[in-house]
Protein backbone atom coordinates (compact mmCIF):
# COMPACT_ATOMS: atom_id res chain seq x y z
CA UNK A 1 0.00 0.00 0.00
CA UNK A 2 1.23 3.55 -0.82
CA UNK A 3 -0.99 6.62 0.04
CA UNK A 4 -1.30 9.89 -0.73
CA UNK A 5 -2.73 13.56 1.67
CA UNK A 6 -3.52 16.24 -0.39
CA UNK A 7 -5.96 19.25 0.90
CA UNK A 8 -9.17 20.15 -1.48
CA UNK A 9 -11.49 22.79 -0.65
CA UNK A 10 -11.65 22.31 3.25
CA UNK A 11 -10.92 18.55 3.07
CA UNK A 12 -7.87 16.74 3.68
CA UNK A 13 -8.03 13.98 0.86
CA UNK A 14 -6.26 10.68 1.73
CA UNK A 15 -5.31 8.84 -0.94
CA UNK A 16 -5.12 4.27 -0.54
CA UNK A 17 -2.92 3.22 -3.28
CA UNK A 18 -2.71 -0.87 -3.72
CA UNK A 19 -3.41 -3.89 -1.24
CA UNK A 20 -4.92 -2.47 1.89
CA UNK A 21 -4.15 -5.30 4.14
CA UNK A 22 -3.53 -6.60 7.58
CA UNK A 23 0.28 -5.81 7.04
CA UNK A 24 -0.22 -1.99 6.05
CA UNK A 25 -3.84 -1.32 7.64
CA UNK A 26 -2.39 0.46 11.19
CA UNK A 27 -0.25 2.88 8.72
CA UNK A 28 -3.88 3.70 6.91
CA UNK A 29 -6.07 3.84 10.22
CA UNK A 30 -3.64 6.28 11.83
CA UNK A 31 -3.41 8.81 8.64
CA UNK A 32 -7.25 8.55 9.17
CA UNK A 33 -7.52 8.91 12.57
CA UNK A 34 -4.75 11.62 12.85
CA UNK A 35 -6.16 13.91 10.09
CA UNK A 36 -9.62 13.67 12.03
CA UNK A 37 -8.08 14.23 15.35
CA UNK A 38 -6.48 17.26 13.68
CA UNK A 39 -10.15 18.47 13.87
CA UNK A 40 -10.30 18.19 9.80
CA UNK A 41 -12.79 16.65 7.36
CA UNK A 42 -12.00 14.10 5.26
CA UNK A 43 -12.34 12.39 2.35
CA UNK A 44 -11.01 8.94 1.64
CA UNK A 45 -9.96 7.86 -2.05
CA UNK A 46 -10.57 4.45 -2.80
CA UNK A 47 -10.01 4.97 -6.67
CA UNK A 48 -6.46 3.15 -6.65
CA UNK A 49 -7.09 0.11 -3.61
CA UNK A 50 -7.17 -3.14 -5.49
CA UNK A 51 -7.81 -5.34 -2.52
CA UNK A 52 -9.04 -4.08 0.78
CA UNK A 53 -9.44 -6.56 3.87
CA UNK A 54 -11.81 -6.46 7.00
CA UNK A 55 -8.98 -4.65 9.07
CA UNK A 56 -8.84 -2.34 6.31
CA UNK A 57 -12.84 -2.04 6.41
CA UNK A 58 -12.46 -1.42 9.95
CA UNK A 59 -9.89 1.67 9.84
CA UNK A 60 -12.82 3.37 7.39
CA UNK A 61 -15.12 2.44 10.58
CA UNK A 62 -13.38 4.26 12.87
CA UNK A 63 -12.94 7.18 11.33
CA UNK A 64 -16.80 6.92 10.23
CA UNK A 65 -16.92 7.19 13.79
CA UNK A 66 -14.54 9.43 15.13
CA UNK A 67 -15.95 11.60 12.74
CA UNK A 68 -19.75 11.74 13.76
CA UNK A 69 -18.10 12.12 17.37
CA UNK A 70 -16.39 15.27 16.55
CA UNK A 71 -18.98 16.42 14.04
CA UNK A 72 -16.61 16.30 11.03
CA UNK A 73 -17.62 15.28 7.37
CA UNK A 74 -16.01 12.25 6.00
CA UNK A 75 -16.80 9.80 2.92
CA UNK A 76 -15.40 7.77 0.56
CA UNK A 77 -14.68 8.90 -2.82
CA UNK A 78 -14.46 7.33 -6.33
CA UNK A 79 -14.75 3.51 -4.88
CA UNK A 80 -12.79 1.07 -6.84
CA UNK A 81 -15.10 -2.04 -7.75
CA UNK A 82 -12.57 -4.58 -5.79
CA UNK A 83 -13.55 -2.20 -2.43
CA UNK A 84 -16.67 -1.81 -3.33
CA UNK A 85 -17.38 -5.45 -3.37
CA UNK A 86 -15.81 -5.93 -0.01
CA UNK A 87 -18.03 -3.04 1.40
CA UNK A 88 -20.97 -5.01 0.32
CA UNK A 89 -20.30 -7.79 1.99
CA UNK A 90 -20.19 -6.28 5.08
CA UNK A 91 -23.34 -4.05 4.04
CA UNK A 92 -21.82 -1.09 4.90
CA UNK A 93 -22.10 0.46 1.52
CA UNK A 94 -25.06 1.92 2.64
CA UNK A 95 -23.53 3.20 5.98
CA UNK A 96 -20.57 5.15 4.75
CA UNK A 97 -21.16 8.27 2.95
CA UNK A 98 -19.94 7.07 -0.67
CA UNK A 99 -19.16 9.76 -3.94
CA UNK A 100 -18.53 9.30 -6.96
CA UNK A 101 -15.60 11.86 -6.82
CA UNK A 102 -14.38 14.64 -4.75
CA UNK A 103 -15.64 17.39 -6.83
CA UNK A 104 -19.26 15.13 -6.43
CA UNK A 105 -18.85 15.68 -2.65
CA UNK A 106 -17.80 19.08 -3.25
CA UNK A 107 -20.89 20.25 -5.00
CA UNK A 108 -23.31 18.27 -2.45
CA UNK A 109 -22.09 20.73 -0.20
CA UNK A 110 -22.79 23.68 -1.56
CA UNK B 1 -14.60 -39.42 -6.35
CA UNK B 2 -11.61 -38.44 -4.38
CA UNK B 3 -10.20 -35.08 -3.92
CA UNK B 4 -6.81 -34.08 -5.73
CA UNK B 5 -4.62 -32.20 -3.82
CA UNK B 6 -3.64 -29.38 -5.79
CA UNK B 7 -1.28 -27.99 -3.52
CA UNK B 8 0.25 -27.22 0.07
CA UNK B 9 1.62 -23.98 0.50
CA UNK B 10 3.32 -23.67 4.15
CA UNK B 11 4.09 -19.90 5.18
CA UNK B 12 5.16 -17.94 8.71
CA UNK B 13 1.94 -16.97 10.12
CA UNK B 14 2.71 -12.83 9.90
CA UNK B 15 0.45 -10.21 7.96
CA UNK B 16 3.61 -9.99 5.44
CA UNK B 17 2.64 -12.96 3.65
CA UNK B 18 -0.65 -12.39 2.66
CA UNK B 19 0.17 -10.82 0.26
CA UNK B 20 1.38 -14.20 -1.48
CA UNK B 21 -1.06 -16.25 -0.47
CA UNK B 22 -3.46 -14.37 -1.73
CA UNK B 23 -1.68 -14.29 -5.31
CA UNK B 24 -1.64 -18.29 -5.59
CA UNK B 25 -5.28 -18.97 -4.59
CA UNK B 26 -6.33 -16.25 -6.89
CA UNK B 27 -4.15 -18.02 -10.01
CA UNK B 28 -5.36 -22.02 -8.36
CA UNK B 29 -8.99 -20.56 -9.15
CA UNK B 30 -7.91 -19.44 -12.03
CA UNK B 31 -7.22 -22.85 -12.59
CA UNK B 32 -9.70 -24.86 -11.88
CA UNK B 33 -12.08 -22.60 -13.83
CA UNK B 34 -13.57 -20.41 -11.42
CA UNK B 35 -15.15 -16.81 -12.27
CA UNK B 36 -13.30 -14.12 -11.81
CA UNK B 37 -16.07 -12.83 -9.58
CA UNK B 38 -16.14 -16.02 -7.40
CA UNK B 39 -12.11 -16.15 -7.90
CA UNK B 40 -12.11 -12.63 -5.98
CA UNK B 41 -14.69 -13.93 -3.24
CA UNK B 42 -12.64 -17.29 -2.35
CA UNK B 43 -8.80 -15.02 -2.20
CA UNK B 44 -10.98 -12.95 0.69
CA UNK B 45 -12.63 -15.73 2.88
CA UNK B 46 -8.99 -17.42 2.59
CA UNK B 47 -7.12 -13.97 3.43
CA UNK B 48 -9.61 -13.46 5.88
CA UNK B 49 -9.20 -17.32 7.67
CA UNK B 50 -5.78 -16.69 7.47
CA UNK B 51 -6.09 -13.03 9.33
CA UNK B 52 -8.05 -14.64 11.70
CA UNK B 53 -5.41 -17.55 12.85
CA UNK B 54 -2.27 -15.01 12.32
CA UNK B 55 -4.81 -12.83 15.50
CA UNK B 56 -6.38 -15.19 17.25
CA UNK B 57 -5.14 -18.43 17.48
CA UNK B 58 -1.37 -17.58 17.15
CA UNK B 59 -2.16 -13.56 19.02
CA UNK B 60 0.43 -12.36 17.23
CA UNK B 61 3.11 -14.64 17.98
CA UNK B 62 5.00 -14.53 14.67
CA UNK B 63 7.01 -17.51 14.98
CA UNK B 64 3.92 -19.73 14.37
CA UNK B 65 3.08 -21.31 10.66
CA UNK B 66 0.04 -21.94 8.75
CA UNK B 67 -0.64 -24.83 6.36
CA UNK B 68 -2.75 -24.29 3.85
CA UNK B 69 -3.87 -27.12 1.48
CA UNK B 70 -5.92 -27.00 -1.50
CA UNK B 71 -7.96 -29.58 -2.94
CA UNK B 72 -10.09 -30.45 -5.94
CA UNK B 73 -12.83 -32.67 -6.82
CA UNK B 74 -14.08 -31.49 -10.79
CA UNK B 75 -17.47 -29.61 -8.82
CA UNK B 76 -15.78 -28.39 -5.47
CA UNK B 77 -12.92 -26.21 -4.55
CA UNK B 78 -11.74 -27.19 -0.70
CA UNK B 79 -9.65 -24.95 1.45
CA UNK B 80 -7.82 -26.96 4.63
CA UNK B 81 -6.48 -24.31 6.59
CA UNK B 82 -4.04 -25.62 9.73
CA UNK B 83 -2.58 -23.90 12.57
CA UNK B 84 0.10 -25.33 15.13
CA UNK B 85 -1.25 -23.11 18.10
CA UNK B 86 -2.65 -24.32 21.53
CA UNK B 87 -6.80 -25.66 20.86
CA UNK B 88 -8.81 -22.68 20.39
CA UNK B 89 -12.35 -22.04 21.87
CA UNK B 90 -14.47 -23.09 18.56
CA UNK B 91 -17.23 -21.54 20.36
CA UNK B 92 -16.30 -18.40 20.58
CA UNK B 93 -15.48 -18.52 16.82
CA UNK B 94 -19.27 -16.17 15.64
CA UNK B 95 -19.83 -13.57 13.25
CA UNK B 96 -21.07 -10.15 14.87
CA UNK B 97 -24.32 -8.49 13.92
CA UNK B 98 -23.59 -6.61 10.88
CA UNK B 99 -26.19 -4.21 12.49
CA UNK B 100 -24.50 -2.90 14.81
CA UNK B 101 -21.81 -1.07 13.21
CA UNK B 102 -18.25 -1.21 14.56
CA UNK B 103 -14.73 -1.82 13.79
CA UNK B 104 -14.12 -5.18 13.25
CA UNK B 105 -15.98 -8.47 13.67
CA UNK B 106 -16.55 -9.19 9.73
CA UNK B 107 -14.25 -11.58 9.13
CA UNK B 108 -16.14 -14.41 9.74
CA UNK B 109 -19.17 -13.13 8.50
CA UNK B 110 -17.00 -12.83 5.30
CA UNK B 111 -16.34 -16.37 5.37
CA UNK B 112 -19.64 -17.57 5.78
CA UNK B 113 -21.27 -15.63 3.30
CA UNK B 114 -18.88 -16.89 0.65
CA UNK B 115 -18.55 -20.55 1.09
CA UNK B 116 -21.08 -23.07 1.03
CA UNK B 117 -19.95 -24.55 4.20
CA UNK B 118 -17.20 -24.69 6.59
CA UNK B 119 -15.55 -27.26 9.09
CA UNK B 120 -13.26 -26.11 12.42
CA UNK B 121 -11.82 -28.43 14.71
CA UNK B 122 -8.84 -29.01 16.89
CA UNK B 123 -6.32 -31.12 15.56
CA UNK B 124 -5.33 -34.51 17.07
CA UNK B 125 -4.08 -34.07 20.79
CA UNK B 126 -4.19 -30.24 21.22
CA UNK B 127 -1.59 -30.10 18.19
CA UNK B 128 -3.10 -27.29 16.80
CA UNK B 129 -6.81 -26.46 14.94
CA UNK B 130 -8.07 -26.47 11.60
CA UNK B 131 -10.36 -24.65 9.16
CA UNK B 132 -12.16 -26.73 6.03
CA UNK B 133 -13.79 -24.39 3.74
CA UNK B 134 -15.94 -25.82 0.53
CA UNK B 135 -17.30 -23.79 -2.44
CA UNK B 136 -19.19 -25.65 -5.04
CA UNK B 137 -17.84 -24.18 -8.39
CA UNK B 138 -18.54 -24.26 -11.84
CA UNK C 1 22.09 -12.81 8.35
CA UNK C 2 20.10 -15.79 8.42
CA UNK C 3 17.96 -16.37 5.62
CA UNK C 4 14.26 -16.04 5.82
CA UNK C 5 12.34 -18.16 4.79
CA UNK C 6 9.56 -16.66 2.88
CA UNK C 7 7.17 -19.93 1.90
CA UNK C 8 7.23 -23.32 1.12
CA UNK C 9 5.12 -25.19 -1.36
CA UNK C 10 4.63 -29.09 -1.87
CA UNK C 11 2.88 -30.45 -5.32
CA UNK C 12 2.15 -33.72 -7.37
CA UNK C 13 5.43 -33.89 -9.38
CA UNK C 14 2.63 -33.34 -12.86
CA UNK C 15 3.59 -30.91 -15.52
CA UNK C 16 -0.54 -29.65 -14.81
CA UNK C 17 1.21 -27.55 -11.37
CA UNK C 18 3.32 -25.97 -13.31
CA UNK C 19 1.44 -23.04 -13.88
CA UNK C 20 0.66 -22.47 -10.53
CA UNK C 21 4.26 -22.99 -9.37
CA UNK C 22 5.68 -19.87 -12.24
CA UNK C 23 2.25 -17.62 -10.48
CA UNK C 24 3.70 -18.60 -6.84
CA UNK C 25 7.15 -17.61 -7.79
CA UNK C 26 6.50 -14.53 -10.57
CA UNK C 27 4.36 -12.55 -7.20
CA UNK C 28 7.11 -13.50 -4.53
CA UNK C 29 9.92 -12.06 -6.69
CA UNK C 30 7.57 -8.93 -7.38
CA UNK C 31 7.23 -8.76 -3.53
CA UNK C 32 10.71 -9.01 -2.68
CA UNK C 33 11.03 -6.32 -4.80
CA UNK C 34 12.95 -7.98 -8.04
CA UNK C 35 12.95 -5.89 -11.58
CA UNK C 36 9.99 -7.05 -13.98
CA UNK C 37 12.52 -8.46 -16.47
CA UNK C 38 14.62 -10.63 -13.39
CA UNK C 39 11.24 -11.94 -12.37
CA UNK C 40 10.48 -13.26 -15.04
CA UNK C 41 14.26 -15.13 -15.42
CA UNK C 42 13.89 -15.86 -12.42
CA UNK C 43 10.33 -17.93 -13.51
CA UNK C 44 11.78 -19.46 -15.76
CA UNK C 45 14.97 -20.73 -13.85
CA UNK C 46 12.40 -22.17 -11.50
CA UNK C 47 9.95 -23.85 -13.89
CA UNK C 48 12.94 -25.56 -15.91
CA UNK C 49 14.39 -26.99 -12.49
CA UNK C 50 11.01 -28.26 -11.90
CA UNK C 51 10.35 -29.53 -15.39
CA UNK C 52 14.15 -31.87 -15.14
CA UNK C 53 12.31 -33.03 -11.82
CA UNK C 54 9.50 -34.21 -12.71
CA UNK C 55 10.92 -35.27 -16.43
CA UNK C 56 14.21 -36.79 -15.55
CA UNK C 57 14.22 -37.49 -11.15
CA UNK C 58 10.63 -38.72 -11.49
CA UNK C 59 11.15 -39.81 -15.03
CA UNK C 60 7.39 -39.10 -15.37
CA UNK C 61 5.73 -41.03 -12.16
CA UNK C 62 3.72 -38.63 -11.62
CA UNK C 63 2.57 -40.09 -8.11
CA UNK C 64 6.13 -38.05 -6.80
CA UNK C 65 6.09 -35.01 -4.71
CA UNK C 66 7.95 -31.85 -5.03
CA UNK C 67 8.90 -29.50 -2.12
CA UNK C 68 9.82 -25.61 -3.02
CA UNK C 69 11.10 -23.37 -0.55
CA UNK C 70 12.08 -19.54 -1.36
CA UNK C 71 14.20 -17.66 0.73
CA UNK C 72 15.32 -14.26 0.89
CA UNK C 73 18.20 -12.75 2.80
CA UNK C 74 17.94 -8.77 1.78
CA UNK C 75 20.45 -9.14 -1.16
CA UNK C 76 19.89 -12.82 -2.71
CA UNK C 77 16.62 -14.97 -2.80
CA UNK C 78 16.96 -18.68 -2.69
CA UNK C 79 15.09 -21.36 -4.14
CA UNK C 80 15.50 -24.69 -3.05
CA UNK C 81 14.11 -27.10 -4.68
CA UNK C 82 13.70 -31.21 -3.37
CA UNK C 83 12.05 -34.35 -4.24
CA UNK C 84 11.87 -37.81 -3.06
CA UNK C 85 12.95 -39.79 -6.10
CA UNK C 86 15.72 -42.20 -6.26
CA UNK C 87 19.44 -40.75 -5.81
CA UNK C 88 20.40 -39.13 -9.70
CA UNK C 89 23.69 -39.33 -11.06
CA UNK C 90 24.56 -35.95 -10.35
CA UNK C 91 27.49 -36.04 -13.17
CA UNK C 92 24.19 -36.37 -15.58
CA UNK C 93 23.45 -33.32 -14.97
CA UNK C 94 24.78 -30.82 -17.92
CA UNK C 95 23.37 -28.36 -20.11
CA UNK C 96 24.47 -29.23 -24.14
CA UNK C 97 26.50 -27.17 -26.24
CA UNK C 98 24.20 -24.63 -27.81
CA UNK C 99 25.73 -24.35 -31.25
CA UNK C 100 24.47 -27.82 -32.01
CA UNK C 101 20.39 -27.18 -32.64
CA UNK C 102 18.27 -29.75 -31.26
CA UNK C 103 15.35 -30.49 -29.16
CA UNK C 104 16.05 -30.32 -25.83
CA UNK C 105 18.86 -29.70 -23.52
CA UNK C 106 18.05 -26.20 -22.84
CA UNK C 107 16.75 -25.97 -18.97
CA UNK C 108 20.04 -26.42 -17.36
CA UNK C 109 21.53 -24.03 -19.66
CA UNK C 110 18.92 -21.81 -18.61
CA UNK C 111 18.93 -22.10 -14.91
CA UNK C 112 23.12 -21.49 -14.99
CA UNK C 113 23.05 -18.67 -17.58
CA UNK C 114 19.87 -17.17 -14.92
CA UNK C 115 21.23 -18.06 -11.59
CA UNK C 116 24.50 -16.67 -9.80
CA UNK C 117 24.98 -20.05 -8.58
CA UNK C 118 23.32 -23.49 -8.14
CA UNK C 119 24.21 -26.50 -6.10
CA UNK C 120 22.78 -29.90 -6.54
CA UNK C 121 22.96 -33.12 -4.21
CA UNK C 122 21.52 -36.08 -3.05
CA UNK C 123 19.29 -35.41 0.32
CA UNK C 124 20.41 -37.67 3.52
CA UNK C 125 20.63 -41.62 3.57
CA UNK C 126 19.13 -41.55 -0.60
CA UNK C 127 16.09 -40.22 0.27
CA UNK C 128 16.10 -37.60 -2.68
CA UNK C 129 17.43 -34.65 -4.43
CA UNK C 130 17.83 -31.26 -4.27
CA UNK C 131 18.83 -28.22 -5.75
CA UNK C 132 19.51 -24.92 -4.32
CA UNK C 133 19.43 -22.02 -6.90
CA UNK C 134 20.33 -18.29 -5.83
CA UNK C 135 20.32 -15.29 -7.14
CA UNK C 136 21.44 -11.74 -6.02
CA UNK C 137 18.49 -9.10 -6.40
CA UNK C 138 18.79 -5.26 -6.07
CA UNK D 1 -2.87 -23.09 -23.95
CA UNK D 2 -4.98 -22.59 -26.99
CA UNK D 3 -4.11 -22.82 -30.37
CA UNK D 4 -5.37 -21.68 -34.03
CA UNK D 5 -4.88 -22.90 -37.43
CA UNK D 6 -5.27 -21.42 -40.72
CA UNK D 7 -4.54 -21.18 -44.49
CA UNK D 8 -2.77 -17.94 -45.67
CA UNK D 9 -1.73 -17.79 -49.37
CA UNK D 10 0.03 -21.36 -48.93
CA UNK D 11 0.87 -21.33 -45.56
CA UNK D 12 -0.30 -22.60 -42.69
CA UNK D 13 -0.14 -20.23 -39.80
CA UNK D 14 -0.60 -22.05 -36.23
CA UNK D 15 -1.11 -19.30 -33.72
CA UNK D 16 -0.28 -20.39 -30.34
CA UNK D 17 -2.31 -18.42 -27.94
CA UNK D 18 -1.16 -18.40 -23.51
CA UNK D 19 1.12 -20.92 -22.02
CA UNK D 20 2.62 -23.15 -23.96
CA UNK D 21 4.87 -25.17 -21.12
CA UNK D 22 5.18 -29.13 -20.42
CA UNK D 23 1.53 -29.20 -19.57
CA UNK D 24 0.83 -28.57 -23.41
CA UNK D 25 4.09 -29.04 -25.66
CA UNK D 26 3.17 -32.24 -26.76
CA UNK D 27 0.18 -30.77 -28.45
CA UNK D 28 1.81 -27.83 -30.04
CA UNK D 29 4.15 -30.53 -31.15
CA UNK D 30 1.45 -32.45 -32.54
CA UNK D 31 0.34 -29.81 -34.47
CA UNK D 32 3.58 -28.32 -35.63
CA UNK D 33 4.78 -31.94 -36.95
CA UNK D 34 1.53 -33.07 -38.41
CA UNK D 35 0.86 -30.38 -40.58
CA UNK D 36 4.61 -30.58 -42.28
CA UNK D 37 4.13 -34.20 -42.37
CA UNK D 38 1.94 -33.48 -45.27
CA UNK D 39 3.68 -31.10 -46.76
CA UNK D 40 2.71 -27.71 -45.90
CA UNK D 41 4.56 -24.64 -45.47
CA UNK D 42 4.33 -23.44 -41.90
CA UNK D 43 4.35 -20.29 -39.84
CA UNK D 44 3.68 -20.44 -36.37
CA UNK D 45 2.30 -17.30 -34.94
CA UNK D 46 3.81 -16.33 -31.27
CA UNK D 47 1.88 -12.67 -30.77
CA UNK D 48 -0.36 -14.33 -27.90
CA UNK D 49 2.04 -16.53 -26.46
CA UNK D 50 2.76 -15.25 -22.31
CA UNK D 51 5.07 -17.87 -21.64
CA UNK D 52 7.30 -20.53 -23.84
CA UNK D 53 9.38 -23.33 -21.40
CA UNK D 54 12.41 -25.33 -22.94
CA UNK D 55 9.98 -28.03 -24.37
CA UNK D 56 7.87 -25.70 -25.92
CA UNK D 57 10.85 -24.10 -27.68
CA UNK D 58 12.03 -27.83 -28.45
CA UNK D 59 8.82 -28.14 -30.20
CA UNK D 60 9.45 -25.44 -32.56
CA UNK D 61 13.70 -26.82 -33.19
CA UNK D 62 11.92 -30.39 -34.51
CA UNK D 63 9.34 -28.24 -37.23
CA UNK D 64 12.25 -26.67 -38.30
CA UNK D 65 14.35 -29.18 -38.66
CA UNK D 66 11.79 -31.20 -40.60
CA UNK D 67 10.81 -28.48 -42.51
CA UNK D 68 14.56 -28.70 -43.95
CA UNK D 69 14.83 -32.44 -44.26
CA UNK D 70 11.36 -32.12 -45.99
CA UNK D 71 12.52 -28.50 -48.31
CA UNK D 72 9.31 -26.92 -46.78
CA UNK D 73 9.38 -23.32 -45.54
CA UNK D 74 9.34 -22.66 -42.45
CA UNK D 75 9.00 -19.17 -39.86
CA UNK D 76 8.26 -17.51 -36.73
CA UNK D 77 5.77 -14.65 -37.25
CA UNK D 78 5.38 -11.46 -34.57
CA UNK D 79 6.69 -13.31 -31.73
CA UNK D 80 5.77 -12.05 -28.19
CA UNK D 81 8.48 -10.04 -26.14
CA UNK D 82 8.19 -13.11 -23.65
CA UNK D 83 8.83 -15.72 -26.10
CA UNK D 84 11.59 -13.82 -28.09
CA UNK D 85 13.17 -13.57 -24.81
CA UNK D 86 13.28 -17.33 -23.91
CA UNK D 87 14.39 -17.62 -27.53
CA UNK D 88 17.32 -15.16 -26.64
CA UNK D 89 18.33 -17.31 -23.63
CA UNK D 90 18.40 -20.75 -26.28
CA UNK D 91 20.75 -18.55 -28.26
CA UNK D 92 17.66 -19.50 -31.42
CA UNK D 93 16.74 -16.10 -32.20
CA UNK D 94 19.75 -16.16 -34.76
CA UNK D 95 18.95 -19.44 -35.95
CA UNK D 96 14.69 -19.22 -36.85
CA UNK D 97 13.40 -17.42 -39.67
CA UNK D 98 11.77 -14.76 -37.56
CA UNK D 99 9.13 -12.00 -39.38
CA UNK D 100 7.16 -9.41 -38.06
CA UNK D 101 4.00 -10.77 -39.60
CA UNK D 102 2.74 -12.86 -41.62
CA UNK D 103 2.47 -9.96 -44.40
CA UNK D 104 6.24 -9.48 -43.99
CA UNK D 105 6.97 -12.85 -44.57
CA UNK D 106 5.22 -13.03 -48.16
CA UNK D 107 6.53 -10.30 -48.98
CA UNK D 108 10.03 -11.64 -48.33
CA UNK D 109 9.00 -14.69 -50.95
CA UNK D 110 7.99 -12.37 -53.52
N1 LIG E 1 -8.81 -18.86 13.89
C1 LIG E 1 -9.37 -18.39 15.03
N2 LIG E 1 -8.86 -18.71 16.22
C2 LIG E 1 -9.40 -18.26 17.35
N3 LIG E 1 -10.46 -17.44 17.40
C3 LIG E 1 -11.03 -17.07 16.25
C4 LIG E 1 -10.52 -17.51 15.00
N4 LIG E 1 -11.28 -16.96 14.04
C5 LIG E 1 -12.21 -16.22 14.65
N5 LIG E 1 -12.08 -16.26 15.98
C6 LIG E 1 -12.96 -15.59 16.97
O1 LIG E 1 -14.11 -15.11 16.30
C7 LIG E 1 -14.26 -13.69 16.49
C8 LIG E 1 -14.82 -13.05 15.23
O2 LIG E 1 -13.85 -13.08 14.20
P1 LIG E 1 -13.97 -12.09 12.98
O3 LIG E 1 -15.37 -12.11 12.46
O4 LIG E 1 -12.93 -12.46 11.99
O5 LIG E 1 -13.70 -10.63 13.53
P2 LIG E 1 -12.41 -10.01 14.24
O6 LIG E 1 -11.24 -10.86 13.82
O7 LIG E 1 -12.35 -8.63 13.71
O8 LIG E 1 -12.68 -10.07 15.71
C9 LIG E 1 -12.87 -13.20 16.83
O9 LIG E 1 -12.91 -12.01 17.60
C10 LIG E 1 -12.30 -14.38 17.63
O10 LIG E 1 -12.71 -14.34 18.97
N1 LIG F 1 16.58 -33.00 -11.72
C1 LIG F 1 17.29 -33.84 -12.51
N2 LIG F 1 17.37 -35.14 -12.20
C2 LIG F 1 18.05 -36.00 -13.00
N3 LIG F 1 18.69 -35.64 -14.12
C3 LIG F 1 18.66 -34.35 -14.50
C4 LIG F 1 17.95 -33.40 -13.72
N4 LIG F 1 18.10 -32.19 -14.33
C5 LIG F 1 18.82 -32.40 -15.43
N5 LIG F 1 19.17 -33.71 -15.56
C6 LIG F 1 20.02 -34.29 -16.62
O1 LIG F 1 20.61 -33.23 -17.35
C7 LIG F 1 20.29 -33.31 -18.74
C8 LIG F 1 20.11 -31.93 -19.34
O2 LIG F 1 18.95 -31.33 -18.84
P1 LIG F 1 18.26 -30.13 -19.61
O3 LIG F 1 19.33 -29.15 -19.99
O4 LIG F 1 17.16 -29.61 -18.77
O5 LIG F 1 17.69 -30.73 -20.96
P2 LIG F 1 16.56 -31.85 -21.20
O6 LIG F 1 15.73 -31.89 -19.97
O7 LIG F 1 15.82 -31.33 -22.39
O8 LIG F 1 17.32 -33.10 -21.47
C9 LIG F 1 19.02 -34.15 -18.79
O9 LIG F 1 18.86 -34.81 -20.01
C10 LIG F 1 19.21 -35.11 -17.61
O10 LIG F 1 20.00 -36.20 -17.99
Amino acid sequence: MKYNTREDNGYTVIELDGEVDLSCSPEARKQILDCLSDGRHLLVDLSAVVYIDSSGVASLVEGYQMAKKKDLKFGLVSVSEAAMSVLQLARLDKVFPIHASVEERLQEDD
Amino acid sequence: MKAEQLFEIRFPAIPERLCLVRALVKRTVEVVGCSEDLGEKLVIAVNEACMNVIQHAYKGNDSGEIVLQILNNKSQIVFRLMDFAEPIDLDSVKPRRLDEVRPGGLGVHFIREIMDDCEMGHLEKGTGNYLEMRKKIG
